[in-house]
């Protein structure tokens, strides 16, 4: 199972802040699973739809569209970080 | 040290609290970030965080500021819930026995955070809520 | 605001007064410098200045940096008189809508205050006292 | 009657903080003034011999070797700052 988590405009579309899933089997990398998540429905689609526009954290660090998800406990996707 | 809290801090204590037992120290920079009233164009500020995560990147961020220069000490305080017009958000602090180090730090602090620490901000107003667009 | 003071003053305190009634502010920045420990070379510190041409320096120095940066407000506080270390010398602050503004102004103030304002320092140790030399 | 002012070790060298004297005629720079105090006896000869590291002020503005002492109230002299 992974844990994947939603923040900010990100959950707001996806309507859902986290769950948990058992990721689909050829799915290796963030843009893999990001183009999975796109066809669960059209929340997701809307969500990730300016795919561009969205970062991800594999296990709580940055990671980029070639990062690998293979072992990943938890994935998080959001905007731009707007703190500080 | 770096910490995330819904409360507010009080700067004076938090300086206090840094320079405590420490020798050397000659310099003390701090960046206090608030929110800003435009206008009336933002009634309330909501800061929105991923618990864990945002810990780990501001120990990053403080531990590359160390790595950096020579500093006695060094401070991130993080707010995050719902904030109003004029209310404190962020303070980072660096002590170094030099001026130069202290001021350095102290906005490699606040710049690094923001461009790296997993908060996000959404405003509120007369208009509704938005959240804010990352600085391009 | 410029103030010369033998009295310690509280870093916190001075920053509500700051802020106190403005708004637009959304980045604060102190500097506060102290007297370095030096390994016990150094048991005190006198400051010696020159009233009148003092204020009259700070008050160029704050009014330059209000020229130079955008700023909602700024503040110099100099001590003179005995100190120990670990005791505040001087306390800048610069108050800004934007960071930047606030973080180069406090410098400044810090940078031209020890170039331009009549203060000179006596270090007192165990091998007697010496004036501080400036800096080349 | 001018004011003159000794600060830090330009002080502790002349001995005095301050003296309300008429300059002699003659006397138009703070260079001529401090060639004049020059020869005011040995502790101001002391305190004067490294004249480069002595700054001055003409009624409370940093002043150079050339600045006109001619109609001034107040002219200090003293080591270069070191607050802050």
């Amino acid at each position: 199972m992974t844990r994947l988590l939603y923040f900010a405009w990100v959950k707001d579309k996806t309507g859902i802040a986290s769950e948990d899933i058992e990721l689909p089997g050829g799915i290796s990398t963030v843009a893999d699973l990001i183009g999975w998540l796109k066809t669960r429905g059209p929340e997701f689609t809307h969500a990730f739809e300016q795919d561009g526009a969205i970062r991800a954290a594999v296990d709580q660090t940055h990671a980029r569209l070639d990062t690998s998800v293979a072992d990943a406990k938890e994935i998080a996707f959001f905007p731009p970080v707007t703190g500080g | 040290m770096i910490r995330v809290q819904r409360d507010d801090f009080d700067i004076g204590k938090e300086i206090d609290a840094l320079r405590k037992g420490r020798t050397g120290i000659g310099a003390i920079v701090t960046f206090t970030g608030t929110v800003r009233d435009a206008h009336g164009e933002v009634t309330a500020m909501t800061l929105e965080h991923y618990p864990g995560m945002t810990e780990k990147e501001l120990a990053r961020v403080e531990a590359e500021a160390h790595a950096r220069w020579p500093l006695q000490a060094t401070l991130i305080v993080h707010r995050v819930g719902r904030l109003e017009p004029g209310d404190n958000i962020v303070l980072t602090a660096a002590a170094s026995a030099h001026r130069e180090a202290a001021f350095e730090a102290a906005r490699f602090l606040i710049d690094y955070l923001k461009t790296s620490a997993p908060f996000w901000k959404r405003e509120s107003g007369p208009a509704g809520d938005k959240w804010v667009e990352a600085a391009p």
